[in-house]
C-alpha cells in the first residue's frame, strides 16, 4: 500500500492511515506457537525416547513438504504448516510407523487446508483432520500404546516399517488411562496424569506442562483464553455431575480433565485461530460445545477418547456460530436493548 | 436473503444441472453422439453428479460396484425402451408417475434376479437395489430423452449413460478396494504385508475418493485449458445458441 | 421403551447419519446447500415429508403388504408420492406463506432416495409405528444438520480464495468427507 | 460517579507525546507566501471575494460563505493577492486557493473592528458572529461550528461536552491550549452554554495530561456547572461517539447527531477560538499546530498562520532528519500522508507528524487468520474481519448489510491486524462506493 513521490529534494512515502502498527504479525504468532511447543516436545522425548522425535519429525515433514509442493510460494514462512505437523505428531502414539505419520501430515495440509485456499481459509483444523484420517485408515497402528521401558534409547515400536506395510508389533503394549477407565473401569491417579507418568500419545501426558505453555500464549493474546476455559469448565461440570451420580462408574472431574488429549486439544487445537469463532461470545459457545461433546463421546460413545472428534464437529459449526454471534454495532437497537437490560440489573 | 422462486430455479442450482443433457426444442444430435455423450463427456456420476447415492454407498468393492452398475444399466435400458415405446400413450400430466412405475417394475425384476443369482452380493447391496428407483439419473434420462425420441435413439442414449455409470462405479470401486483392502475383485494385489487403508471402505472414504477424482479432473482440465485457450464447450450446441 | 425411541432418533441423526453415513439424500445435500436459509427450509421440508412417509409405510406394512409383499416398492412409491401431492395442495390452500417457504421443495423431495430409503430401512428393521416415527424425525434432523453444516461451510468457502482445481463439487465432496470423518466420533453412541 | 470513564474496545498505540507535551507554544514568523484554499471545512467551499493584485490586511474577509453549512475565509496576513488558482490541498488533491504574497514590512495590525459583548447577544446573533468569524471544529473534522449551535426545535440539548481527550499519538495541540490558555477555554464554555442554553458542561481530558486537568480545575468558573473528568487513556477516546459514551453513557444511534441524545461536543481549541473571537474580534486566522515526529529536528508546538506552507513550518522547526520518509497531516492513526510539502496548513490541521523508515517500512500482507483481534479493537462493535473478507470478495452490498455505515474509519482494526490487511482503507473505499451508489440511485 505504499508508493513514493518525488517532491523537490524529498522522497515522500504515501500510505493509508493508520500510520502506526501494532507489533504483532501473523508469522510472529505462528512461530510463537511453535516455540511454545518446544517444552512439550522435550517432555515427550523425555518420556518416550527417540521415537517421539522421529514421529514428530515425520509428521512435520509430511505437512511442510506438502505445503511446499502445492501451497502458495513462500507460505512456509508463516509457520502454520510446521504447527500442523507438530500438533499432529503430538497426537500420535510413539510407536507409529513413520510413513503413517508422514501420510497424516500430508493429508492434513493437502485436504484440510490447501483445497480450501491455504492459510486462513480452512474450516477444519488440519492437524486433527489428518489425525482423524489416520484413525479411520489405520486404527490398529494408531491404538498401539507401547508400555514404558527402562531403556530410554530404545524405539517404542516399529517406527521404521516400510511404507505401506503393516508394522510388526513386538513391544509390550498397555492401555491408556482412558481405555482402562472405559473398558475396565480402572481410574488412574490424576497426579501421575498431570506430570506425565502414563502411557498414551506424545502430547497426552504432562498436562501441567502443556497448561503452562498454553498459558504463555494466552498471556500474549496469541490464543483466545475463553476457549480452553470454557472447555475445562464444561468438562469439569458435566463430569462432576456424573461423578456425583455414580462415583463408582464414572471418573472424577480431575481425571477427566487431565486424561487423554483434552489439555492439548483445548490449549492448542481448539484455539487454532482459523478454525475457531472470531467473536468472544462464539468462543464461549464453541468451548461449551467441545466440552459437552467430549463428555458425550467418552461416556456414551464407543470410543474411549473424543476430544479430536469434538473439536472437528465444532469446527464444522464455526461458520454458523460466527453468524449467530455477530456483534451488535454501536448505537444499534440491539445494543441499546442489551445496555438497558444491564442497567436495569444494576 | 431470498430463497429460490420456483422449483425449476432450485433445480438449476443443482450440481451439473446446466449440463444435464436437457434437450432444447428443435435440436438434433447424431446417433454416435447420443451414445458417447453419456459414456464420458457427460458421465452421469463424474460430470453431472447424478446417482451419487449408489456411487458412494456400494462402491467399497469392485464386485459390488459392478453388480450395482449392471443392475442400474438393466433398469435404465429397460425403462428407456418402454418409455420410448409408449411415449405417445402416456398423458403429459401423469408422465412422471408413469415413468416411476415403469422404473419400479424393472427394479423389482432386478432385485429378484440378483437375489436368485448372486445372493451374497444382493445381501451386501441391501436396500440400495430398491433405491435404484429414485436414482435421479434414470428418471432424468426418461424425462429429458426417452420420452421425446424414437426407440433406437432412446436405447443408444440409455446404453451410453448406463456404460458411463458402470465406468464410474468400477473406477470408484477399484480405487476403494485396492487401497482399502489391497485387492481387486477379491484377489490380493499387494501381498499380505500391505497395511490396508480401512478408511477407503468406510463412508468418509466414499466422499473423499470421489472428491479426489473430481480434483484430479479439475487439475487435468486446468492443464488442458492452460495449453489450448479454448472456449468452454457447452453441450448440445448451447454455445451456438448463445451466439445467435 | 421411551429411551429406546430416543436412541433410535439419536442413531438416525448422528451415528448413522442419513447423509454422511448412509449417503441418502445426497441430491439436496449437494444441490441445495449453497445458502443457509435455503438449507434450513429444505431440511424442514424433509423432516415433514419423512414423517409422512414413515406413517404411510407403517400403515402399508401393517395392513397391505403382508398380503402382497412383491408390491412393496411400487406401493411405497405411489403412496408416498400421492400423499405428498395431497399435503402440498392442502398447504397451498391453508397457508400460502408456508407454501412459499416449503412448498417448492416438496415435489423435489418426493423422488429423493432419503424418503424411499427411510421406508425401506424402517420395513427391513421391523420398526413399529412409534419407532418408525422416531426414526423418521431423527433422520430428518440428521439431514437438516448435515445440510446446514454444509451450507454454512460453503458460504464461508465461497468468500475464500479456493484454488481453481477445487472449485465446484470437488471441494464440496472433500468437505462432506471431512464431515463424515468428524461424525465417526459418534460411532457406537448408546446407553452406557 | 463511575470509576473508569471510558468505552469498550479500542487500542493503545504508543503515545510519543513526550516529544512536545512540555514544549510551550511559540509563534511562527510570517512566511513569504501564504496559500488559503477555499475549502477548509466540511460543507460547501467559500466563494473568493478578491482579485489578483488586491491589497489585503490581516483579518480581512477574502472568501464568502456559500450557504449555511459553509464559513468565510479570512486573510491570515497582510499582503497582496498574487493568484487564485489550483494548489496542492492537504487532502492530496488540487484545490482552488488564494495565494497571498506576504508584506514583509507590515506590522500585521488588523483593521479596527467592533467587538460585540457576548452577553448582550441573542443565541442567533452569537451563531451569526461565529459563522462570520469562520470558526470550524479545530479537532480535525473541520465541521462549521455554528451549525452545531442551532439544534432543531424538537431536540433538547442538556449537556455541553468539551473534548480535550486528544487521543491521537504524537499530538499535543489541545494539551498546550488547555495548559496555556485555560481562561480562554473557560470563556468559550461560558459563551457556548449561554448560546445553547444548557446548564451543564463536562470537560473530558485523558489522564495522561495531569497538568491540563489541574489547570482547568483551578480555573473553573464558580457560577456554572462545569466539571473536569479524567478519561482512560485509549484510542479513539477523543471520538465524539466514544467521548459521549464515556462521559454520559449515551449512545448516538446510527444516522443521528450527538444533539439527538441531548449533547453538543466542542473541541477545546474551537472553544478557545470562539473566546478569541469575542475578545479580540479577530476571525479564525491562526491556530496551534503540533509539529513533531521522530523524523523532525526540533519538535515544537506552534501558532501558525492558516495558509503557511508545510515547507516553511518544517524549516522553522529545524528541518527533517535524513531518516524521514513520510509526512502525516493530523495524527498518525487517522491522518493522511502528504505527497507535497507545498500544501498549506489549513484550519483543520491539528499537527504534522514526520515519520521515519522505522514506522513506515512496508509489511507483508497475509491472509486473514480470523484471530478476532479486530473485533476486540473495534470501538463501534463491528466485525472488521468479515467486512474485510467481503471487501476482498467485492461484495459491497453485503458490507452495507453488515453495518459498514457505523464504521468511523478510526483505524483500530488496521492497527491490530497481525496480517497487515489494510482494513480501514478498504472500508473507506467501500464507504465512498456506497455513497456513490446512493447518489446514482437518487
Amino acid at each position: 500500500m505504499s508508493e513514493t513521490s518525488h517532491v523537490g529534494d524529498l522522497q515522500l512515502q504515501l500510505r493509508a492511515s493508520p500510520h502506526l502498527k501494532a507489533p504483532d504479525s501473523t508469522p510472529k504468532i505462528m512461530w510463537n506457537v511453535v516455540g511454545s511447543l518446544i517444552p512439550v516436545i522435550a517432555a515427550a522425548t523425555w518420556f518416550f525416547g527417540p521415537s517421539a522425535l522421529l514421529v514428530l519429525l515425520a509428521a512435520t515433514a509430511g505437512a511442510v513438504l506438502t505445503e511446499r509442493a502445492f501451497g502458495q510460494r513462500g507460505s512456509l514462512g508463516d509457520g502454520s504448516a510446521a504447527i500442523t505437523g507438530l500438533l499432529l505428531g503430538l497426537t500420535l502414539p510413539p510407536g507409529v510407523p513413520l510413513w503413517i505419520a508422514f501420510v497424516g501430515g500430508a493429508f492434513g495440509i493437502g485436504f484440510g487446508k490447501l483445497v480450501f485456499g491455504g492459510l486462513g481459509q480452512n474450516v477444519f483444523n488440519p492437524a486433527l483432520l489428518g489425525r482423524a484420517f489416520l484413525q479411520a485408515a489405520f486404527p490398529a497402528a494408531l491404538t498401539t500404546w507401547p508400555a514404558a521401558t527402562t531403556e530410554w534409547a530404545r524405539l517404542r515400536g516399529d517406527n521404521f516399517a516400510l511404507p505401506f506395510t503393516t508394522p510388526s508389533v513386538d513391544v509390550v503394549t498397555e492401555a491408556t488411562p482412558l481405555g482402562l477407565m472405559k473398558f475396565e473401569a480402572t481410574p488412574t491417579d490424576p497426579w501421575s496424569l498431570m506430570i506425565g507418568a502414563t502411557g498414551g500419545s506424545l502430547g497426552e501426558t504432562a498436562g501441567l506442562l502443556i497448561l503452562l505453555c498454553g498459558g504463555y500464549l494466552a498471556l500474549r493474546n496469541y490464543l483466545n483464553w475463553r476457549i480452553p476455559v470454557s472447555i475445562f469448565v464444561t468438562v469439569a461440570l458435566f463430569q462432576g455431575l456424573l461423578f456425583a451420580v455414580d462415583s463408582a462408574r464414572f471418573a472424577s472431574p480431575l481425571f477427566a480433565l487431565f486424561s487423554g488429549g483434552l489439555i492439548l486439544g483445548a490449549m492448542y487445537m481448539a484455539t487454532d485461530m482459523v478454525t475457531s469463532p472470531v467473536t468472544n461470545a462464539g468462543a464461549w459457545i464453541f468451548g461449551f460445545g467441545i466440552g459437552f461433546l467430549v463428555i458425550l463421546i467418552r461416556t456414551w460413545g464407543g470410543l474411549p477418547e473424543g476430544v479430536m472428534y469434538a473439536i472437528l464437529l465444532m469446527n464444522a459449526l464455526v461458520p454458523f456460530i460466527n453468524r449467530a454471534t455477530q456483534p451488535k454495532p454501536y448505537g444499534s437497537p440491539g445494543r441499546a436493548a442489551k445496555r438497558g437490560a444491564r442497567e436495569a440489573e444494576a | 436473503m431470498t430463497g429460490p422462486e420456483s422449483a425449476t430455479e432450485l433445480v438449476r442450482h443443482a450440481p451439473g444441472a446446466h449440463e444435464a443433457g436437457v434437450l432444447l426444442p428443435g435440436q438434433t444430435t447424431t446417433p454416435g453422439h447420443d451414445f458417447l455423450r453419456g459414456v464420458w463427456e457427460e458421465n452421469p456420476v463424474l460430470v453431472q453428479m447424478l446417482g451419487l447415492c449408489p456411487a458412494l454407498a456400494v462402491t467399497n468393492t469392485v464386485a459390488n460396484s459392478l453388480a450395482m452398475g449392471l443392475a442400474t444399466f438393466f433398469v435404465l435400458t429397460g425403462s428407456s425402451l418402454l418409455v420410448s415405446i409408449f411415449k405417445n400413450l402416456i398423458p403429459k400430466e401423469v408422465r412422471i408417475a408413469s415413468f416411476i412405475l415403469i422404473i419400479a417394475t424393472f427394479v423389482t425384476i432386478a432385485d429378484l434376479t440378483l437375489a436368485a443369482v448372486v445372493p451374497n452380493i444382493h445381501k451386501a447391496l441391501g436396500a440400495f437395489i430398491a433405491l435404484i428407483v429414485v436414482n435421479c439419473m434414470i428418471l432424468g434420462r426418461q424425462e429429458a430423452f426417452a420420452s421425446k425420441r424414437p426407440v433406437g435413439r432412446a436405447l443408444l442414449d440409455a446404453f451410453g449413460t448406463g456404460v458411463g455409470f458402470i465406468i464410474a462405479m468400477v473406477m470408484m470401486g477399484s480405487i476403494r478396494e485396492l487401497l482399502g483392502n489391497g485387492s481387486l475383485l477379491g484377489y490380493s494385489v499387494f501381498g499380505p504385508s500391505f497395511e490396508p487403508w480401512i478408511i477407503m471402505i468406510l463412508p468418509p472414504g466414499g466422499f473423499l475418493t470421489l472428491g479426489i477424482i473430481l480434483l484430479a479432473f479439475g487439475w487435468w482440465r486446468g492443464r488442458k485449458a492452460a495449453e489450448v485457450p479454448m472456449v468452454r464447450r457447452w453441450p448440445h450446441g448451447v454455445a451456438s445458441r448463445r451466439a445467435a | 421403551m421411551s429411551s429406546d425411541l430416543f436412541w433410535i432418533l439419536i442413531s438416525a441423526m448422528l451415528v448413522n447419519n442419513f447423509t454422511l453415513h448412509l449417503f441418502l439424500g445426497l441430491c439436496p445435500f449437494m444441490g441445495v446447500s449453497a445458502k443457509i436459509a435455503t438449507a434450513l427450509r429444505m431440511g424442514a421440508a424433509n423432516i415433514f415429508v419423512l414423517t409422512i412417509t414413515s406413517l404411510a409405510a407403517s400403515f402399508l406394512n401393517a395392513y397391505v403388504l403382508p398380503h402382497a409383499p412383491y408390491l412393496r416398492l411400487i406401493s411405497f412409491i405411489v403412496v408416498i408420492a400421492s400423499l405428498v401431492q395431497i399435503v402440498e395442495m392442502t398447504i397451498k390452500k391453508v397457508s400460502p406463506t408456508l407454501f412459499r417457504e416449503l412448498g417448492i421443495y416438496l415435489p423435489l423431495i418426493t423422488t429423493n432416495c432419503a424418503i424411499l430409503g427411510l421406508a425401506i430401512f424402517q420395513t427391513n428393521r421391523g420398526y413399529g409405528f412409534l419407532e418408525g416415527l422416531a426414526f423418521a424425525i431423527g433422520a430428518g434432523l440428521g439431514l437438516t444438520l448435515a445440510l446446514v453444516l454444509m451450507a454454512s461451510i460453503r458460504e464461508r468457502a465461497e468468500l475464500a480464495d479456493i484454488p481453481a482445481l477445487a472449485k465446484g463439487m470437488g471441494l464440496v465432496l472433500i468437505i462432506a468427507g471431512s464431515l463424515s470423518l468428524a461424525f465417526m466420533g459418534f460411532a457406537g453412541l448408546s446407553t452406557p | 460517579m463511575r470509576a473508569r470513564l471510558s468505552f469498550r474496545h479500542g487500542v493503545h498505540p504508543p503515545e510519543h507525546k513526550e516529544l512536545t507535551a512540555g514544549v510551550p507554544v511559540r509563534r511562527m514568523p510570517y512566511p513569504e507566501e501564504i496559500v488559503l484554499p477555499l475549502r477548509q471545512h466540511t460543507g460547501k467551499p467559500a466563494r473568493p471575494l478578491v482579485e489578483p493584485g488586491d491589497r489585503v490586511e490581516r483579518g480581512d474577509k477574502i472568501g464568502e460563505a456559500d450557504g449555511f453549512v459553509s464559513v468565510p475565509i479570512h486573510a491570515s496576513s497582510a499582503g497582496t493577492v498574487k493568484e487564485i488558482g489550483l494548489w496542492p490541498h492537504p487532502d492530496g488533491s488540487m484545490a482552488e486557493a488564494i495565494r497571498i504574497t506576504v508584506d514583509a514590512f507590515s506590522p500585521q495590525i488588523p483593521r479596527p473592528r467592533i467587538i460585540p459583548h457576548w452577553d448582550g447577544l441573542t443565541p442567533d446573533q452569537v451563531v451569526k458572529a461565529v459563522q462570520r468569524a469562520g470558526v470550524v471544529g479545530l479537532g480535525g473534522a473541520a465541521f462549521p461550528t455554528h451549525v452545531k449551535l442551532l439544534p432543531p426545535d424538537d431536540v433538547v440539548v442538556d449537556t455541553l461536552i468539551v473534548n480535550g481527550a486528544e487521543c491521537e499519538p504524537y499530538l499535543t495541540t489541545d494539551h498546550r491550549v488547555m495548559t496555556e490558555y485555560p481562561e480562554r477555554v473557560q470563556f468559550g464554555i461560558r459563551i457556548m452554554m449561554h448560546t445553547l442554553g444548557v446548564e451543564r458542561a463536562i470537560i473530558g481530558v485523558e489522564k495522561n495530561k495531569p497538568d491540563a486537568i489541574e489547570t482547568l480545575e483551578r480555573t473553573l468558573p464558580d457560577d456554572l456547572d462545569v466539571t473536569v473528568q479524567g478519561l482512560t487513556v485509549k484510542y479513539p477516546q477523543g471520538y465524539e461517539k466514544m467521548l459521549i459514551h464515556a462521559l454520559t453513557g449515551r449512545d448516538v444511534p446510527p444516522g443521528k447527531l450527538p444533539m439527538h441524545v441531548g449533547v453538543v461536543v466542542q473541541n477545546v481549541a474551537s472553544l478557545a477560538c470562539i473566546a478569541e473571537v469575542f475578545e479580540t474580534g479577530l476571525p479564525l486566522i491562526e491556530r496551534v499546530v503540533t509539529v513533531t515526529g521522530p523524523g523532525l529536528r526540533r519538535p515544537s508546538n506552534l501558532i501558525v498562520p492558516v495558509g503557511a506552507k508545510i515547507r516553511d513550518v518544517l524549516e522553522f522547526c529545524g528541518g527533517l532528519l535524513d531518516e524521514a520518509t513520510e509526512i502525516v497531516f493530523g495524527g498518525p492513526m487517522m491522518g493522511g500522508s502528504q505527497p507535497d510539502v507545498d500544501a498549506p496548513i489549513i484550519k483543520s490541521t491539528t499537527g504534522i507528524v514526520v515519520l521515519t523508515k522505522k514506522e513506515s517500512r512496508p509489511r507483508r500482507t497475509y491472509p486473514c487468520i480470523k484471530c478476532g483481534h479486530c473485533l476486540d479493537a473495534c470501538p463501534v462493535f463491528l466485525n472488521p474481519s468479515l467486512l474485510g473478507i467481503l471487501a476482498q470478495a467485492g461484495r459491497f452490498e453485503e458490507m452495507e448489510e453488515a453495518d459498514l455505515a457505523t464504521c468511523m474509519l478510526c483505524g483500530c482494526c488496521s492497527y491490530v491486524c497481525p496480517s497487515n490487511i489494510p482494513l480501514s482503507q478498504m472500508f473507506a473505499l467501500a464507504k465512498a462506493g456506497a455513497q456513490r451508489r446512493k447518489q446514482q440511485a437518487a
